[in-house]
């Protein structure tokens, strides 16, 4: 489904955080990615949403280069991927319910979709009851689940997950592992950027470890270290 | 496009015009100085340009014709001026009504003038006006030569004066109603670039979400619109009671003053006020969020 | 307070100008073009007032006397002239110089006053200048009443216009200023607030920190202050340039029209100009920042 | 050092973050504050700094009673307090070098003393080499890492960390972790709400547990969860 060639992702100021990185994810895969702070996990998560763009190499997304993607086509792209974003990116001036319909109206979705959609991912978050508050009168946590909430609401084929339980007690982020889990069981691809060890260690899935830009390891069934 | 897409972009915008509610005043607000100012140099324009327009008309040639012109050769000058377009309007004053003139002019010293009846010395004039204060030259030298006539005259200093001032008046008003329409658009759109750069964030999120740049525009479109617009609204009510509350007491107080009053001028200039309000808030906003759409 | 911290709050501001510098230049424009505005129109206010002066200065109170007034009698009235302080200048006009005049006056067509030296119909004659137009009537009114005086004349229904228009300049010039300097200042506050606006979580952070309320505030208020001082520099420079060259090629194409260019007035102008864009600057900032200190 | 007497906190919309919670934490103490997503942690750590005001009670700091501190007296107690933001709150404009400098600045440290003092907390957390970066160019476990310097950096009296290794690789967190021991045994108070389980069970201090606003276990050498 996803493939990386020689993908190699310099920041302004000489920085390399991917080196020369090829791999390829398929559908309905669970991938963990793992690695030390700055390993440049989320820039290759950016990197398949085009939220940055490579410094040499290729991905490939469903056949489709994305590197040449045309500026307009952007957004369809977009559309078929779930995103959590690390730092949340909760639209604030915009409640809960709010934000989360505003993933679907994006699509064109009606209505009657939406009220009947909404409420359900909320409620599979457990945040039902703050539907009408503004992000910034969340707690952290609440904060990450409405993310999470966004990013499965519109049955995206692949869902990326940057870090999507850094802010949350271990009751709740097993609970939402195992919302992750089914969503894979019915054909999504997951991969989850994270350093939750004794979830990544139990779930027994691929894990792909980075450490200073380059991949050190990619193990099916694996744990979070070696 | 979808109804459903429709209501969700009037949504949108109106959302974003209350829960904003103070950049949307501040907008507004700029919006309505701006046009206020705009405007009311355009009338100030219009009524100094209306004021030299009638200072102008006032200029006129006078023909003296000479004692001896037979009632024939003053026929054939007054055929000639009939054929010249350049000539608004003409009258011919016999040296009997002038003399008249001239009496009533000095008023109560005209015993100064007792006994010029009899040998009356003025001559018989065409006073003659032109459509253009700049016709009058030209006009004048047309007839200097001619046998029949004696002398022409027009205050040669004063029209000259009064070509370089209307002049002036035009240049000058061109000028500020350039400088201040530029300085307009300018405070606008830094309102409105300043209210999409609060807002930059916004737009990026949604971006990332997957949405077209014309999803992520029209709400922004529209709410420039309604805020250029609603600015230009109160500027225009403004200027119109205001300039017809002016216009009455100047009849009153100055009625040697020639002030534009003719109301379908006004609704028309009123209309473009509104017109370019609309206009500025769109351009405004269209050009502040493309700045903001290349993620 | 320590230098250590002074240079803290200078550098401070200045990396804020630097690192905010599309901010940095809407907010000198804006200042700059506001002040254009108001110095632009200070400066017509001040000139339609100086035109209006000159007209009034113009017109003169003319006091007839009778044929059979005797010389004591004439000194009567110049002594009571010299006795009043409203009084700006008279001259003493006798018959035979008003004869010269008239003729004079008439130029070629002065044939007709010939035969008038025997027997001149005109009276000795007072020409009073007041120092101001609203003095004029209330003067003629005193020596109307005297014996030795046969008419008083002041072109009445000119000298009431004149006074109408005159205040009425004043008004508006008056008006429109206001107008402008609130629409200046609004302009303004919008900008430096929409600006701290757009850095309210950083202000909030540094509060969150331990920064006290001018630890906060003073290099905002630097930054005000600069951009203000910036902005006003640019319209003062502006303005300067600009009017002169207008001053000049107006006394060349109009010199009838009587145009203010002490230069010193001028200069004290732009320095009030500059002193007013500083001013602008740091009240923006100052009431800018308090709402987010709350914190 | 800090006692809350019977303290209420209740947002509008009548969400009653804290009810009723007294509590007492002594000089020197390390405190991990746990509890699921919205327990009220942070409202609590909130109420410490003054960021929110009590509804109910009284919040008492060194002697001084915070509910009643006048405004201008507020910066004083903040400077006292080195914070971790669950949000990270770094100022966008600063580098990361001029961030932890500010907060210096504030106290009116001298120019050597801050090139002296701010390389070496960043040496502490290991972003020496970012020094130069703005925050928007570092990953979210740097940026977190950052946030920790700040704290840090003026010896404060008291350390209130929202959070601060929810962003970060095991190893990174241990290693912070043990950063917190050293200063908390020079004296410091820490009070550091969290969701490693493996650290707090581990670490063997006092763990406050809240639900639901309420504090449920008050346990010395505690674990995570009973
Ligand atoms: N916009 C940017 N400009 C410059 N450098 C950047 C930028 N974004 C990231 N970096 C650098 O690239 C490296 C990889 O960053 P990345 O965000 O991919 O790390 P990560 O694996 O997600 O780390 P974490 O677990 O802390 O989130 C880091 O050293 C970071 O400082
Ligand atoms: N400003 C606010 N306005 C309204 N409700 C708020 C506000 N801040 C927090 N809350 C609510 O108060 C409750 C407690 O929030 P708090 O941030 O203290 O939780 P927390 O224990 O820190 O949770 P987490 O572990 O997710 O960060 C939550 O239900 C939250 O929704
Ligand atoms: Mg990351
Ligand atoms: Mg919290």
């Amino acid at each position: 489904m996803i493939q990386l060639f020689n993908v190699t992702k310099m920041y302004p100021g000489g920085i390399k955080a991917l080196d020369d990185v090829s791999i390829r994810f398929k559908k309905g895969e669970f991938i963990f990615l793992v690695g030390p702070s700055g390993a440049g996990k989320s820039t290759l998560m950016k990197l398949i949403y085009r939220e940055e763009h490579p410094t040499r190499g290729q991905v490939i997304f469903n056949g489709k280069n994305i590197t040449r993607l045309r500026q307009r086509e952007v957004p369809y792209l977009r559309r078929k991927i779930g995103m959590v974003f690390q730092d949340f990116r909760l639209l604030p001036q915009k409640t809960v319910f709010e934000n989360i319909a505003f993933a679907m109206e994006i699509t064109g979705a009606s209505s009657r979709e939406i009220k009947r959609a909404v409420p359900e991912v909320l409620e599979m978050v457990g945040l039902a009851h703050k539907a009408n508050e503004f992000p910034e009168h969340l707690s952290g946590g609440e904060q990450q689940r409405v993310s999470i909430s966004r990013a499965i609401v519109n049955r995206p084929v692949l869902i990326i997950a940057d870090e999507p339980t850094g802010n949350l007690d271990p009751d709740t982020s097993w609970g939402l592992m195992n919302l992750f889990l089914d969503i894979s069981q019915r054909g999504t691809t997951i991969i989850m950027a994270t350093h939750a060890w004794d979830i990544v260690s139990n779930m027994k899935k691929r894990v792909v470890e980075l450490a200073g830009g380059q991949i050190v390891r990619d193990e099916e069934k694996g744990t979070y270290s070696l | 496009m979808r109804l459903r897409t429709i209501c969700y972009y009037f949504r949108e915008a109106l959302q974003s015009i209350l829960r904003n509610s103070w950049l949307s005043v501040a907008s507004i607000g700029v919006v309505a100085v701006s046009l206020l100012i705009l405007g009311g140099s355009l009338l100030i324009v219009l009524n100094a340009g209306n004021v030299a327009d009638n200072l102008e008309s006032s200029v006129e040639v006078s023909i003296f014709l000479k004692d001896e012109a037979t009632p024939e050769q003053i026929k054939e000058i007054e055929n000639k001026l009939i054929g010249l377009s350049e000539v608004a309007q003409y009258v011919f004053v016999t040296k009997e009504k002038a003399l008249e003139e001239m009496k009533q002019d000095f008023g109560e010293e005209k015993d100064i003038l007792a006994g010029l009846e009899e040998k009356n010395p003025l001559p018989d004039t065409f006073r003659v006006k032109t459509h253009m204060v700049e016709q009058v030259a030209p006009l004048a030298r047309q007839f200097e030569g001619l046998a029949q006539v004696d002398e022409v005259r027009y205050g040669q200093g004063v029209v000259e004066q009064l070509m370089a001032l209307s002049h002036w008046v035009r240049i000058a008003g061109l000028t500020t109603m350039v400088l201040l329409g530029v300085a307009a658009v300018f405070l606008i759109a830094t309102t409105i670039r300043l209210s999409v750069f609060a807002r930059r964030r916004e737009i990026e999120i949604m971006k990332f979400l997957g949405a077209t740049n014309w999803f992520v525009r029209l709400p922004f479109l529209l709410e420039g619109m309604f805020l250029g617009l609603a600015g230009s609204f109160i500027s225009v009510a403004a200027i119109y009671y205001g300039y017809f509350l002016i216009i009455n007491s100047i009849q009153v107080s100055l009625p040697f003053v020639p002030m534009v009053s003719d109301r379908d001028l006004i609704i028309l200039l009123m209309e473009g006020l509104l017109f370019l309000g609309l206009l500025i808030g769109a351009a405004g906003s269209m050009i502040s969020v493309r700045r903001f759409l290349k993620v």
